[in-house]
């Protein structure tokens, strides 16, 4: 029961976040309430028995990327003033609701068609480092590879990008 | 050496026309370079037509494996229904050389690339391959009228372009269509002519497929009501261009619907002769009828020569030996007289930087000996007995009123129509008072004169023997008849039944 | 030994990148020196996959990568594509960086990084691996986007394109997920069997295939998700765009292809909205690119009616037996005619590409008869008039259009080729039916006009002899 | 029970897509494509736990690596964006257009 | 059964020949420096002589053959075969075609030796005889063509070199208006002819395509096809011969040089269509409802240009209508199936209405290029011989005992009303009437009393001889053809007529005598009369009227060249202009416009979509997959 309740906390609460952030004028407090969700999908990985994702959903998810966004948006020292005005923001978000209530009712139209069993009580393996670990080394080399290369990209165009640079005089 | 004739005719001149836009040449190297490339193409011409033996069959065949998954094949060959188209094309073409000096190197060797392309578009016994022709003999259409042509040339361009390149991409659609049956039908694929003859088509696609065929070529005939890009690209164009462009690459639409439409559609053309005819006599009224009104020489041309065009294509669709021939053989003779007479009105621009029939008057007085070459190829064009365009425009009727009585009288009436505006603009310009700027009209020179004169006589020869030339294509004629025959003679048979009512309705 | 050298080009490049990324530490290593070692490695991953060539299709280290990389014909033509791309562009980055003086070493870097994407993502035979491969190639191509920091339309074009790739990125993982959901793998294999034995969750599968289907979509700029290359193109420079228009797509299109292929069923369930978004990619891309006064916007929306031929050959790829010949021939017609027009305008753009619409162009062929040929062959190609490699890809696409059935595609292919004449021929009217008014100078490099010739010569050899099929 | 993990995921994913098409923020956007990774991360982890096979939180984790680096790389183009500008509005950058 | 003849092929290349030779030295030479006058004669006369020698070659080589056997042919070569078409250059020399060969080989040649005289210090010279000899050519060709096909070459060449002559003074725009007129009129027969000749030949002319083979398969045609095939090849005739509705062209074909209008348009070419007419006997004569329509056709014409020639004042353009009511008759003739009385009648009208124009010819000689009779008068002195000779033409004309008109035209008057057409009798007994008012109209107007223009009358004299002597000779010829047919009546044995009986089908009915003789005196009666209401009015120096009333509808030529001006020439005009001015830009080319229009209006809206916010890029986006998803959520259930 307690994990039905923490569910319903939880998913109001990620609800809420995600709001938050389509809602909220400063990017700031966007952030703020995108973290909220991000702590709120951690537990739910919990609930799922996926331990390890909950633990990364919270280091490099909520920790690192929010921290690096965070991080840049004080940097920049965004005022106020320099916030875009969107005016028109909420008509844009009604009519965005209506365009998208197609594509979210076809989605739940295709969850819903899923057979409704109730989840089996997985081993206490489930979800652990030691398990994850094993399958992705054996099954998952090659992506976990090339995430690596993926990673070099990203870092090297960060320092092309954001970096000083040296031109070919 | 001979054996592989077509493919020298071919690509000597394209080759040719591309070392000399590759290489820096000056104007007149270039000049007699063409001239020489197109003598030698015309020496073979020659020697191809006397060799010619009027069987009905393929001659001079050339046959190899290019793409060989999709059956593509270099082929190529001659029988009774190219020839003419061919000779014209061989014939023509040194002229251009003779008479115009004053143009740039480019302007040559996009000729030439014309009359490789287009030799090789008549030659192509292979859908795929003469399609690569087809297209390719447009490009240097599509530069010389661009680059050399009259102050309104690009809109023309665009038009005659974009125009024939969308009926001939319908082309392309319908002739994989051709390919796809006959690889459904036989399990392997082929592209080739005569083996496609033996494809079974029906049903709507087959009809769609016709169209699609049939567009790229009413628009290159052109047929009407697919004629609009013709006056302002016959007008625009330069004259060598017009000259080319109505003597040999609308004959190729014709010949296109002889050669590749008929063997593979039989059905489809027995079915719509009676519309495209229809959209022939209709076209050749409307044009000729256009033509009286035009202040421009050239442009009056250009509508005369659509309305010819019209006639010819009526013959192809009566489906008699008749008709097909007189089609076959009007090919030539147009490509000679019309032909002929645009190159007339190049040099009298040239000469008096006017084509306005209002500004011109008594050249007969000035230049005996051009007015008499005017006339007799305008006579021929009208068709009058003894010249070549005679021939042909009868057995054009003589077949139409066989296949259609009213069509007949239609087609008929070309005789009264063509007339008209010819001896109104003969009138304007050659007759009349002299003005200043004919004034000083000077007559053809030697050189010209000997440019010419075999045309001229060409055109008397035409019509006085035209039996030299019948006798090597009317086999052929027999055959492709003879094709749409065993399949839809109950088709046929109730649009052929004579009406005479229909025919002396004018009295 | 097979499996390696298959997989030899993919490390030729990547040790390329790394070696460049290593070099790019020191100071006196010249940008044309990069170019000339980028080239190097292109051209020997090239030959290499030439030489390797390949037999029937056969997972790479099965073992290790549990059959997420095959090889077969069409990855090697693909491949073959996708690294030729990489020298050219790498040839026409050459010369145009001569005039553009804000090249570093990690230009070349990342391009070939790029082209490691590029090259996982034909041979990934499942959906992670192939995302991942997606995003190392979309990052790298980013980042080429907004190379130019100080140029404000480079980095708006790299914005646009980042916000909007993320965001199609996000669909290609919630597709993935349902997928995942549905099928309970990501292995192409697996889910063809999960499909054939029925044990797959249909609407789970329909709405994951969709999901990936929109993200590859929008990749190769099909309608609607076409508005974003447009720009990007015109932020972009020359050579850049060029890659983008070429190997960008031509790794797309091939891990679409695979992916469709994986099963009949599923392709067959897909034709008719595959239908539907190439006939609305076709006429969408014309008509966009007939207003375009700027060549690059132009040859950006060509793209999208190009990538409209190219749905039109997925439609007709045949599942059962599937080569992908149509495509990796009209993928390689494609390439080369875009990829020459794209070296010419870098050659040709001048400083800042101050030539960059189509008045810029007039009479181009007074001043530079040879250049303005070129530019004429490949439009030619490009608009798929005969003798050349563009006319001879549509032909294929036509055909196999028509073997499977789809006469009506084959018809709506040709009316659209039609329409795009009007834009090819505007510039070929502008180079060559106008009066010169800019003298053109350029700096003469003669690597530009080698590649120049090389990559006409591949046009007419490429339409000639289609060696391909 | 696991159908409303998915049915939340589905939530925040058209959240996310909301979030993209409604705000200018550029920071607001690219926190909406992070909530869309995040809705698909959720729905990995819940299939995970339907299957009962633990592929599906190994593509979680892929995938949060992808997103990483893609955060890395958004906020490196901010920054260059902030250089030019000095706003982090969207439709600022229109100068392509047409 | 027939002999080959291979000479026959000569006839018409001599002028032919002729024609190449002097036409090419005159071109070459035109310019710099002209040749001489009497070369150029010189040359022109071998042609025509040349033929008229072998014109009594033929003759005397069939006369010396049976009568059943009276057919020379000569196959030059194929001219084209094509399926079951086949045409030879074939040549067939018979009673019919000797006939017509003889006299026009005869006149041509006359009127050759005349025209030296009166085209002298022309500087066209050259081209003039160039013309004419290739004129004489054709005319041969059709006159001798072996069967439809050629000898409609010589048919459209006599029409060709009609146009050349006719346009002749080309400086001044009316002539060569009316070389158009005359040229395109012909075609407008010409295509009944080419029509009548397709659907012959799809009846019966795939056994050969020449008159003896469709001979011998005409009693085949069925009778629809039959009448079709007449009433076209009719229409052609109509136009070649100015017969209604195509008459129109001949009185303005006067514009040419009067020995043109001598030779083409009285004598020779205009009567082809006769001759065509009587060459096809063999179809006419099984059809008589066609007949019919051909001599009512014909007689109407009679009578029309009968009323339009008592009005005019244009010396030539009198003759001009006399001809055309002449080829009435003729066509009258041939329509009631008396061919030998139509071709008769062509035999005698050239001579005397080639006299006729000849003469005037002489008289505007004299007069300096005067055609207007009220300003002439009283030249009876001053040219006494073109007076006699003329004036036995117009006696001739008149049908006035014993001249050769009275016994052509009485025989066609005779055979239509023993064929039973009293209608076409009485109308032609009428026409006979005012053929004499008009014929001595002119001629008192001229040569009677006082010359009404005194300068022009002193400066007036008689031509040279090279002139008068073609005169003499056609005067003699006028005077006394007739005898060559004379009719029972008289003694005569109806010569011309058994001549022509292998050639023609014919059958002479038999009717009383005295009916005969009471249709003979009532048309001298209507004659006479005729000629005493031109001697009242006009033999003592009538003053030229101002017409009025019937008179002046009359003299305009019941404003049929108006009608047909507004309705067919400017008709057709309109839709020229129409059709380039506002159908061709805004019409047919509309689907081209339209298209564009329609795509470069989308490409202007797409460019607009193209905002360049990222944003809305992405809700182009989301609308797609929104639109695809509700798609897609149909195919769930």
């Amino acid at each position: 029961m307690s994990a039905e309740w923490l569910f319903y906390v939880f998913s109001v609460l990620s609800v809420l976040g995600a709001s938050g952030l389509v809602l909220f004028r400063h990017p700031m407090s966007g952030a703020m309430s995108l973290i909220v969700t991000m702590i709120s999908l951690a537990g739910l990985y919990a609930l799922l028995s996926a331990k390890l994702i909950f633990v990364l959903q919270l280091i490099v998810y909520a920790g690192a990327i929010m921290s690096l966004i965070l991080f840049i948006i004080m940097f920049l020292n965004i005022q106020t003033i320099d916030l875009p005005e969107e005016k028109g923001r909420f008509y844009y978000l009604v009519g965005g609701i209506i365009l998208i209530s197609p594509i979210a009712s076809f989605l739940i139209k295709v969850v819903k068609s899923l057979p409704g069993s109730e989840a089996t009580i997985v081993g206490s393996g489930f979800g652990g480092v030691k398990e994850v670990g094993l399958v992705l080394f054996q099954d998952w080399l090659l992506p976990f590879e090339i995430v690596s290369l993926l990673l070099l990209v990203s870092l090297v165009g960060a320092v092309v990008l954001a970096g000083k640079r040296r031109l070919n005089k | 050496m001979f054996e592989y004739a077509l493919s020298v005719m071919i690509f000597l001149p394209i080759l040719a026309g591309l070392a000399m836009l590759l290489f820096p040449i000056s104007r007149g190297a270039s000049r007699i370079a063409g001239m020489i490339v197109s003598l030698v193409v015309l020496l073979m011409g020659i020697e191809l037509f006397l060799g010619f033996s009027g069987t009905g069959g393929m001659q001079y065949l050339e046959n190899r494996p290019w793409i060989e998954s999709l059956g593509i094949r270099y082929g190529l060959g001659v029988d009774g229904i190219s020839l003419l188209v061919l000779m014209t094309s061989a014939v023509l073409f040194p002229m251009v050389f003779s008479i115009f000096t004053t143009r740039k190197k480019g302007y040559y060797a996009n000729l030439l690339i014309a009359q490789g392309s287009m030799i090789g578009a008549i030659c192509a016994t292979d859908l795929v391959l003469f399609y690569i022709f087809w297209e390719i003999m447009l490009l240097p259409i599509f530069f010389m009228i661009g680059i050399y042509g009259g102050p309104k040339r690009l809109p023309a361009t665009l038009k005659i372009t974009i125009y024939t390149i969308a009926g001939s991409l319908l082309m392309l659609a319908a002739l994989v269509y051709v390919g796809v049956s006959y690889h459904n039908q036989f399990g392997a694929w082929t592209f080739d002519i005569v083996q496609l003859g033996a494809l079974n088509l029906g049903g709507g696609f087959a009809v769609l497929a016709f169209f699609m065929f049939m567009a790229a070529f009413a628009i290159k005939i052109p047929l009407f009501p697919f004629h609009t890009w013709l006056p302002d690209a016959y007008t625009e164009a330069p004259t060598a261009t017009t000259f080319v462009l109505s003597a040999i690459m609308a004959k190729i639409g014709v010949y296109g619907v002889i050669r590749f439409v008929v063997p593979v559609f039989e059905i489809e053309f027995a079915r719509f002769a009676i519309l495209f005819s229809l959209a022939g006599v209709v076209g050749m009224m409307y044009c000729g009828l256009a033509a009286i009104a035009q202040k421009d020489m050239k442009r009056m041309l250009a509508f005369s020569s659509a309305s010819h065009m019209g006639i010819i294509a009526v013959g192809v669709f009566c489906m008699n030996v008749q008709a097909l021939t007189g089609s076959l053989f009007q090919i030539a003779a147009h490509a000679t007289s019309t032909g002929v007479l645009f190159l007339f009105v190049g040099l009298m621009e040239e000469r008096m930087g006017s084509r306005d029939i209002g500004d011109l008057g008594g050249i007969a007085y000035r230049a005996p000996i051009f007015a008499t070459f005017f006339a007799i190829a305008m006579l021929a064009s009208v068709g009058l007995p003894g010249t070549s365009g005679f021939i042909g425009e009868f057995l054009i009727i003589l077949g139409a009123v066989k296949f259609n009585g009213f069509i007949g009288f239609l087609a008929g009436t070309s005789l009264i129509i063509g007339v008209c505006y010819m001896l109104w603009m003969f009138q304007r310009v050659f007759f009349e008072k002299t003005n200043e700027r004919t004034l000083q009209f000077a007559d053809l020179k030697v050189s010209e004169v000997l440019t010419f004169l075999p045309v001229i006589v060409l055109i008397m020869a035409m019509g006085i023997f035209p039996q030299a030339f019948i006798t090597k294509i009317e086999p052929a004629a027999q055959l492709q008849v003879a094709q749409i025959f065993p399949t839809t003679q109950s088709d046929v048979a109730e649009t052929t039944v004579l009406t005479p009512g229909h025919t002396n309705t004018k009295n | 030994m097979h499996d390696f050298l298959s997989f030899l080009p993919f490390l030729i490049i990547g040790a390329g990148a790394i070696l460049l990324m290593l070099l790019s530490a020191f100071e006196k290593i010249q940008v044309e020196i990069a170019s000339f070692v980028s080239m190097g490695f292109f051209g020997a991953a090239f030959f290499a996959q030439l030489l390797v060539g390949c037999g029937p299709e056969a997972s790479l280290f099965a073992k290790v990568f549990n059959g997420m990389l095959v090889s077969s014909n069409f990855t090697m033509v693909a491949g073959l594509i996708i690294l030729g791309c990489g020298f050219f562009t790498a040839v026409s980055s050459h010369s145009y960086f001569k005039v553009n003086l804000f090249c570093t070493l990690e230009f070349y870097c990342i391009m070939m990084f790029a082209a490691c994407g590029m090259l996982l993502l034909t041979m990934a035979q499942e959906l992670i691996t192939a995302f991942i491969a997606l995003e190392i190639m979309s990052l790298s191509i980013y980042i080429l986007v907004g190379y130019d920091r100080a140029n404000v339309t480079a980095t708006e074009a790299i914005l646009k394109y980042l916000i909007l790739g993320a965001f199609a990125g996000a669909f290609f993982t919630m597709g993935t997920a349902l997928i995942y959901g549905g099928a309970a793998t990501t292995k192409f294999v697996e889910i063809s069997t999960a499909i054939s034995s029925g044990s797959a969750s249909q609407p789970l599968l329909l709405a994951g295939v969709f999901f990936v289907f929109v993200a590859l979509l929008f990749k190769a700029a099909a309608f609607p998700f076409h508005a974003w290359v447009i720009d990007v193109y015109e932020g972009a420079s020359a050579p850049v765009t060029g890659f983008m228009a070429t190997a960008l797509k031509t790794a797309v299109f091939a891990v679409f292809a695979n992916f469709l292929a994986l099963s009949g069923e599923l392709h067959s369930g897909w034709i008719t909205f595959l239908f539907w978004v190439s006939v609305l990619t076709m006429f969408g891309g014309n008509l966009v690119a007939i207003g375009q006064s700027s060549l690059k916007r132009m040859l950006a929306a060509s793209g999208i009616v190009h990538s409209g031929y190219l749905l039109i050959a997925l439609v007709a790829i045949s599942a059962d037996h599937f080569t992908g010949s149509a495509i990796g021939y009209y993928l390689a017609a494609y390439a080369v005619s875009t990829l020459g027009i794209f070296a010419a305008l870098s050659y040709l753009g001048g400083e800042g590409e101050k030539r960059a619409t189509f008045d810029d162009f007039k009479g181009l062929a007074k001043v530079r008869p040879y250049s303005a040929a070129a530019i004429t062959v490949f439009l030619l190609s490009m608009a798929g008039i005969p003798p050349t490699a563009g006319f001879m890809g549509k032909f294929y696409i036509i055909t196999s259009a028509i073997s499977a059935g789809q006469t009506a595609l084959a018809v709506l292919l040709v009316v659209s080729s039609a329409f795009s004449m009007w834009y090819y021929l505007r510039l070929i009217i502008n180079m060559y039916f106008h009066e010169a008014e800019d003298s053109f100078e350029s700096i003469g490099s003669p690597l530009a006009g080698a590649g120049t010739l090389a990559l006409v010569v591949c046009v007419f050899a490429i339409g000639l002899y289609p060696i391909v099929l | 029970m696991i159908q409303n993990y998915l049915i939340l995921s589905v939530i925040l994913f058209s959240l996310g897509i909301l979030g993209v098409i409604s705000r200018r923020n550029v920071f607001t956007v690219f926190m909406s494509i992070e909530l869309m990774l995040n809705a698909a991360n959720l729905s990995f982890i819940a299939f995970s736990r339907l299957h009962e096979s633990m592929d599906g939180q190994v593509l979680a984790l892929l995938v949060m690596a992808v997103a990483a680096a893609e955060a890395a790389l958004a906020l490196a183009v901010v920054i260059l964006l902030h250089k030019h500008k000095g706003k982090l509005d969207t439709n600022v950058f229109s100068l392509l257009k047409g | 059964m027939e002999h080959t003849a291979t000479y026959l092929g000569l006839i018409p290349l001599f002028p032919l020949i002729g024609a190449l030779v002097i036409g090419l030295l005159h071109m070459l030479t035109c310019r710099k420096n002209p040749l001489s006058e009497m070369l150029y004669g010189a040359l022109a006369c071998i042609g025509p002589v040349l033929s008229f020698f072998l014109a009594l070659v033929v003759f005397y080589h069939l006369k010396g053959l049976p009568a059943d056997e009276r057919m020379l042919t000569h196959n030059a070569y194929i001219w084209f075969a094509v399926g079951d078409l086949h045409v030879n250059m074939g040549f067939l020399a018979d009673p019919l075609s000797s006939l017509m060969l003889l006299f026009v080989t005869f006149i041509g040649s006359l009127i050759h030796i005349y025209s030296i005289g009166y085209m002298a210090k022309d500087k066209n010279f050259g081209k003039f005889f160039a013309y004419m000899n290739l004129f004489l050519g054709s005319m041969l060709i059709l006159v001798l063509g072996g069967g439809p096909v050629v000898m409609f070459v010589g048919w459209e060449g006599v029409g060709l070199c009609s146009y050349l002559l006719i346009s002749y003074y080309s400086e001044d725009t009316d002539n060569v208006l009316a070389g158009n007129k005359a040229f395109i009129v012909n075609r407008i027969g010409d295509l009944g002819f080419v029509l009548g000749m397709s659907v012959l030949f799809w009846a019966i002319g795939a056994g050969g395509f020449d008159y003896l083979s469709l001979k011998a398969n005409a009693h085949s045609l069925t009778p629809a096809i039959g009448v079709a095939v007449c009433l076209l090849l009719f229409v052609g005739a109509c136009g070649k011969s100015a017969q209604i509705p195509l008459y129109v062209w001949l009185p303005d074909a006067m514009a040419g040089p009067t020995p043109v209008s001598a030779l083409i348009h009285a004598a020779t070419m205009v009567t082809a269509g006769v001759y065509m007419v009587a060459r096809f006997s063999f179809i006419y004569a099984h059809f008589p409802s066609a007949g019919m329509v051909v001599a009512w056709v014909g007689i109407l014409t009679a009578l029309l240009a009968a009323i339009f020639g008592m009005f005019q004042k244009d010396i030539k353009k009198i003759l001009a209508y006399s001809t055309v009511s002449q080829l009435g008759y003729m066509f009258a003739a041939v329509g009631v199936t008396a061919y030998s009385a139509g071709i008769f009648h062509v035999f005698t009208h050239a001579f005397f209405k080639a006299l006729l124009f000849l003469g005037a010819g002489s008289v505007i000689y004299a007069l300096h290029h005067q055609q207007d009779i009220w300003k002439m008068g009283g030249l009876k002195d001053k040219m006494p011989r073109t007076y006699w000779t003329m004036l036995i033409g117009a006696l001739a004309l008149s049908g006035v005992p014993p001249f050769s008109g009275f016994f052509s035209k009485d025989e066609i008057l005779f055979s239509a009303l023993a064929n039973g057409h009293t209608g076409i009798w009485f109308i032609g007994v009428l026409v006979a009437g005012m053929t004499a008012y008009y014929t001595f109209r002119m001629i008192f107007l001229v040569f009677h009393g006082k010359p009404r223009d005194q300068q022009a009358f002193d400066h007036a004299h008689e031509p040279p001889a090279v002139m008068t002597i073609p005169l003499v000779i056609l005067a003699v010829g006028a005077a006394f053809a007739g005898v060559l047919n004379l009719p029972a009546i008289f003694g005569g044995s109806l010569n011309v007529s058994h001549w022509l009986a292998p050639s023609v089908v014919e059958h002479h009915p038999h009717v009383s005598v005295w009916l005969e003789l009471l249709a003979m005196l009532a048309s001298i009666g209507v004659v006479a009369v005729g000629i005493y209401i031109a001697f009242k009015k006009f033999a003592e120096g009538a003053e030229e009227p101002v017409f009025t009333g019937f008179a002046k509808v009359g003299y305009n030529k019941f404003y049929v060249d108006e009608i047909y001006n507004a309705l067919f020439v400017q008709t057709y005009k309109g839709f020229g202009s129409v059709i380039s001015r506002f159908l061709e830009p805004n019409v047919t080319d509309s689907h081209v416009r339209f298209t564009s229009w329609l795509y470069q209006k989308a490409g202007n809206a797409f460019k607009a979509l193209q905002v360049g916010y990222v944003r809305i890029y992405a809700i182009y986006m989301v609308i797609g997959l929104s639109l695809m998803s509700l798609f897609l959520s149909q195919s769930i259930n």
